[in-house]
């Protein structure tokens, strides 16, 4: 396992999604209103777009582009099913969160 | 303030857009005879006659390509020089004293 | 659809006046929070509100306004415009919302001692609908900074300013307390929809939408321009409580309850709108004058207003008109000097170029406000920046709670206007001013100037960091600088090399 | 100078709200921590002896009712001024379709000699009633202690108006269908004389001139508007409907939405000030001295309303339930 430092609590607060580049990766580090936080690859598997300038409601992700909706939790499609995004696992130690993203690759699905 | 800036100059002032252009077509409409002046301000145009100027609701609607209500032109009425009277089917601008 | 129109059911909405029988009608409506000249009250159910709404007609029109407003409310958030918008016109915003989004928020409460207390059921109907607009007032204006405070801390004053004791803000909230807070529903409704919202918001929030819309920020002029229709319709609650005061011979007290009304917000008013005009919207974008605009709409169309009511301009007309020639003029040089105790950073902006505008707008600037400028210019060229920071506390004016000071050079006649009341002097800017003092004294008498609060011991330590601390700078965010960090004497310096 | 010793760090969210660590709601940006005059000791910018002073600090700052912070007060609908209109255009774009159809269909012309007396009695003259509840929620709004709990106030009092323009309307078509029963002219004479509005008339005027802010609160919210939505609202909707007037039992039953509304934050303000010890005392000792008026009201009105015995005890529990069901 590599964990590596990301930020803290308090740089990314409940309902806040931000891009954050870990071991040369590009993570989307999401904190949802449960309190629970989720790492997950941070373009849309369907083109390139950013998915930290989609809208985030409740654990929905959906895309700016094209609307494509993420179940963050699991990572799963919701609309389309057949997508997914990559989840890279996520420890928070006191204050600090820790994200890791070795051996994981972004996932791409075509329309 | 100079006499000049006295006068019985009424009507309303409104933000530009479709709205405005609509009301600069209905006024000479329902104020046959009166002369306008039209000062565009770039967010907003002032709209001005001489005593009393009248927007009816119907002239309004003709020139907006739909029905059209009084309370409507509320969206875009920011603002209006003299007194002023609502009902259902217009507005009007009015001052009592006259100069 | 065979529903009835709003006039065949709307008077019968607006007859709601009972007699009581289990409580008197002194105690239902106290004269000092209803009618303190107990008009009677067949009389006040003469009350026509010249501009009619219903409850149904309200809320779809307010539904499409705020749908139009708050339609820019994704796109703003990732906006390019406010970071590329020059200090100059994010000064004029942080000072607006600074200024005005809580103040709308106490109007709700002030519309609703209308709705309580207002002897007349149209009254009470009419200020529901203002009550409810004030609240989208301030809501608007805090929601759209919010999504700039993460880009500039300084915006964090929409919300904080009226809890601090920033002396722009005590100057403020003593102006909105003495017309709106602390008065009754009749002369309420003269000093706020009248004076206030008939005669002056539309400086704000018209005046100020021409030069955002030269400066491509749509958002705002959209966004100002919405209030102001909403405040078009409630401001209406005046006119009809001035015919009705007139009438039933008030005619004097309607005239000075405006003349104290106006003055008072016009004070606030020369600050917040003058100087931005003149000073803070680069030349280029500049669309009129502060005069200009004051001419349009003041004196021709808020006193056209007045006259055909019956009364009069106020008796301190003369002193008006020089004040709009010199109030903020001198105001700019004073809250430049003390950019420091401010929450935006007023650009000084006055080279070659500002001057000969302001010169020909303001015949003799040069003269006058030029030479003080001058001696400014020159400690910047010989880089003594130290030096264009004052070492003296000015007086303060013991009503508008602003310094005093007055036009320097040629023309320069500082005049003190005193005035002892129970042993104590007090000091005014002007002479309307001390006039409002003078016309209840036990109103005023007890409140300190951020001045007396350092000399009576308030402020701890009364040394200057612990009057910024006190006025919330270096708390709520850090005070101002020159917003073009004095970029705008360039001109000067390559005109010398010349 | 102090700005710079001071590191102030980039805000996500207005300063007030940074401590929170979570990302505020619409409804937490516009609506929290606004007022200016609960920030000091003295809530008016002028001498202290001015009459406002005074008031402001008899019945607010020195009511009985206590909380050291009544800004963390919130509203359950977290509504703002852009949705209630949003909610509010919907629901009157109901009520306009009712109206138009029962319109259409000629309805009022099928109402009995019986049912258009009881119209007039009970039903029209509740504008006066409706209005004296929308002056109380207005004392409300300038009187309360936080801008969450003005904010609430507010939407309370706009939606009196709406009920008082549509009773209007509705007073305008039974006058133009029934020339000769006065409707539009008697009804201020029933509201001050007639005995069925003489429990609620004195409820309303003794509520009015209850200016601390607390115990105008539970007069008002507590007592007598409860009182009115069991009473006007629902029993005379039930009455409605067994008399075959479906268009009134159809506008009441709209009417109780917005009254449920006003119940939920009631409830969640109770709540709030019962976590405050002493708190619970103040309260039941206001309701026991206002219950009686608000159960004679019932019971006068009631009583008037034609086939309908069970009436004012149905409406007696009813708000008595409630006022268990949030813990008074």
């Amino acid at each position: 396992m590599a964990f590596e430092r990301v930020c803290s609590l308090d740089d990314l607060w409940q309902g806040e999604m931000e891009n954050f580049e870990v071991s040369g990766t590009e993570v989307l580090l999401i904190h949802l209103d449960d309190g629970s936080i989720h790492a997950i690859q941070s373009i849309c598997p369907h083109q390139e777009v950013e998915l930290v300038n989609g809208s985030l409601e409740g654990k929905v992700l959906t895309c700016s582009m094209h609307l494509w909706q993420f179940d963050v939790s699991s990572g799963e499609g919701i609309n389309p099913t057949h997508a997914e995004v990559a989840k890279y696992p996520v420890r928070v130690d006191g204050e600090d969160i820790f994200v890791d993203t070795k051996g994981i690759e972004p996932k791409f699905t075509l329309a | 303030m100079t006499d000049n800036e006295r006068s019985n100059s009424v009507g309303p002032v409104l933000r530009t857009g479709e709205v405005a252009d609509a009301v600069i077509e209905a006024i000479q409409e329902d104020n046959p005879g009166r002369k306008f002046v039209i000062d565009d301000k770039v967010s907003y145009v002032r709209i001005e006659t001489e005593g009393e100027c009248i927007i009816r609701k119907e002239t309004l609607s003709k020139y907006m390509g739909r029905p059209f209500s009084i309370t409507e032109l509320e969206l875009d009425l920011t603002s209006f020089s003299g007194r002023v009277e609502t009902t259902d089917n217009q507005i009007r601008f009015f001052l009592e004293r006259s100069l | 659809m065979a529903l009835l129109e709003r006039n065949e059911w709307y008077d019968i909405a607006r007859d709601t006046n009972w007699t009581p029988t289990y409580v008197s009608q002194e105690n239902l409506f106290p004269p000092t929070m209803s009618d303190p000249y107990q008009i009677p009250i067949d009389e006040w159910e003469t009350f026509d509100e010249p501009y009619k709404v219903s409850f149904r007609e309200y809320v779809r029109t307010q539904r499409e306004k705020d749908g139009s407003a708050y339609s820019v409310k994704a796109a703003l958030s990732r906006s390019r415009f406010y970071d590329q918008a020059c200090e100059g016109w994010a000064s004029v915003l942080k000072l607006h919302y600074g200024t005005v989004a809580l103040t709308e928020y106490q109007a709700c409460q002030f519309q609703a001692r209308m709705v309580r207390f207002g002897p007349s059921p149209s009254m009470r109907n009419m200020a529901t609908f203002g009550m409810l607009d004030e609240m989208r007032h301030a809501q608007l204006q805090l929601f759209f900074p919010h999504e700039l405070v993460h880009r500039d801390r300084q915006y964090d004053w929409a919300h904080e300013a009226a809890h601090t004791n920033n002396w722009a803000v005590i100057g403020g909230r003593h102006a909105m307390d003495d017309i709106m807070m602390c008065r009754d529903a009749v002369t309420g409704s003269l000093m706020v929809s009248f004076a206030f919202e008939t005669g002056l918001t539309n400086l704000q929030m018209i005046g100020l939408s021409t030069d955002a819309a030269n400066m491509g920020d749509f958002t705002f002029s959209n966004l100002i321009t919405s209030i102001q229709s909403d405040e078009a319709r409630h401001a209406q609650l005046g006119t009809p409580t001035i015919e009705i005061m007139v009438r039933n011979g008030y005619k004097e007290d309607a005239q000075k309850i405006l003349d104290i009304a106006f003055w008072r917000v016009w004070r606030l008013f020369s600050v917040s709108v003058g100087i931005p005009m003149d000073y803070y919207i680069p030349l280029e974008q500049r669309h009129m004058s502060f005069k200009e605009f004051m001419h349009e709409w003041v004196n021709r169309q808020y006193v056209r207003q007045v006259e055909d009511l019956g009364l009069a301009k106020p008796w301190y007309w003369q002193h008006f008109l020089d004040d709009i020639e010199n109030h903020h003029h001198c105001q700019q040089g004073g809250i430049w000097s003390w950019r420091p105790t401010v929450w935006w950073n007023p650009p000084g902006a006055v080279g070659p170029k500002e001057r000969q505008w302001l010169e020909k707008k303001y015949p003799g600037w040069n003269d006058s406000y030029g030479t003080y400028w001058d001696v400014i210019t020159e400690n910047l060229l010989a880089d003594r920046e130290e030096k264009t920071h004052p070492e003296c506390v000015p007086i303060i004016c013991n009503m508008c709670q602003i310094p005093i000071s007055n036009r320097p050079g040629k023309a320069w006649k500082a005049r003190p206007y005193q005035f002892e009341h129970e042993g104590r002097r007090y000091n005014f800017c002007t002479e309307p001013c001390r006039w409002i003092f003078t016309t209840d004294p036990n109103r005023y008498k007890d409140h300190e100037t951020i001045v007396d609060r350092m000399y009576s011991g308030e402020i701890q330590p009364p040394d200057l960091d612990g009057v910024l601390k006190y006025m919330g700078i270096g708390v709520v965010s850090e005070g101002g600088r020159d917003g073009y960090n004095y970029q705008w004497i360039e001109g000067f310096r390559s005109a010398a090399a010349e | 100078m102090a700005n710079d010793s001071n590191e102030l760090k980039p805000l996500k969210t207005w300063s007030h709200l940074a401590g929170q660590r979570r990302r505020p709601s619409e409804y937490e940006i516009v609506s929290t921590n606004l007022l200016w005059s609960t920030d000091g000791d003295m809530p008016w910018a002028l001498s202290p002896n001015i009459d406002m002073n005074k008031w402001y600090l008899k019945y607010r700052n020195q009511s009985p009712l206590k909380h050291e912070d009544w800004d963390a007060f919130r509203d359950p609908d977290e509504l703002v001024y852009r949705t209630y209109n949003i909610k509010q255009d919907g629901q009157e774009t109901y009520v306009d379709g009712l109206l138009d159809e029962h319109n259409r269909n000629e309805h009022d012309t099928g109402y009995g000699k019986d049912w258009l007396e009881c119209l007039a009695k009970s039903y029209t003259p509740a504008r006066y009633l409706i209005h004296t509840m929308q002056m109380g929620s207005a004392y409300l709004v300038q009187m309360v202690p936080a801008s969450t709990i003005e904010n609430c106030a507010m939407l309370q009092a706009a939606d009196q108006l709406r009920w008082i323009s549509r009773i209007s309307y509705r007073t305008k078509e039974l006058q133009k269908s029934f020339a000769n029963l006065d409707f539009g002219g008697q009804e201020r004479n029933r509201w001050e004389k007639d005995p069925s509005w003489q429990g609620f008339r004195k409820l309303m005027e003794r509520t009015l001139v209850t200016y601390d802010w607390a115990e105008h609160f539970v007069a008002l919210n507590l007592i007598a508007k409860p009182a009115i939505d069991e009473a006007f609202i629902r029993q005379l909707g039930k009455a409605s409907r067994r008399n075959g007037d479906m268009l009134l039992a159809l506008l009441n039953d709209a009417q109780m939405l917005d009254s449920e509304r006003s119940r939920r934050w009631t409830k969640a303000l109770v709540e709030f000030a019962l976590n405050i010890e002493g708190n619970r005392t103040i309260l039941e000792e206001w309701i026991k001295k206002w219950e009686p008026l608000g159960d004679s009201a019932i019971e006068l009105y009631c009583d008037g309303l034609p086939d309908s015995p069970e009436a004012s005890s149905e409406a007696k529990i009813a708000v008595k339930e409630w006022r268990q069901s949030i813990g008074l």
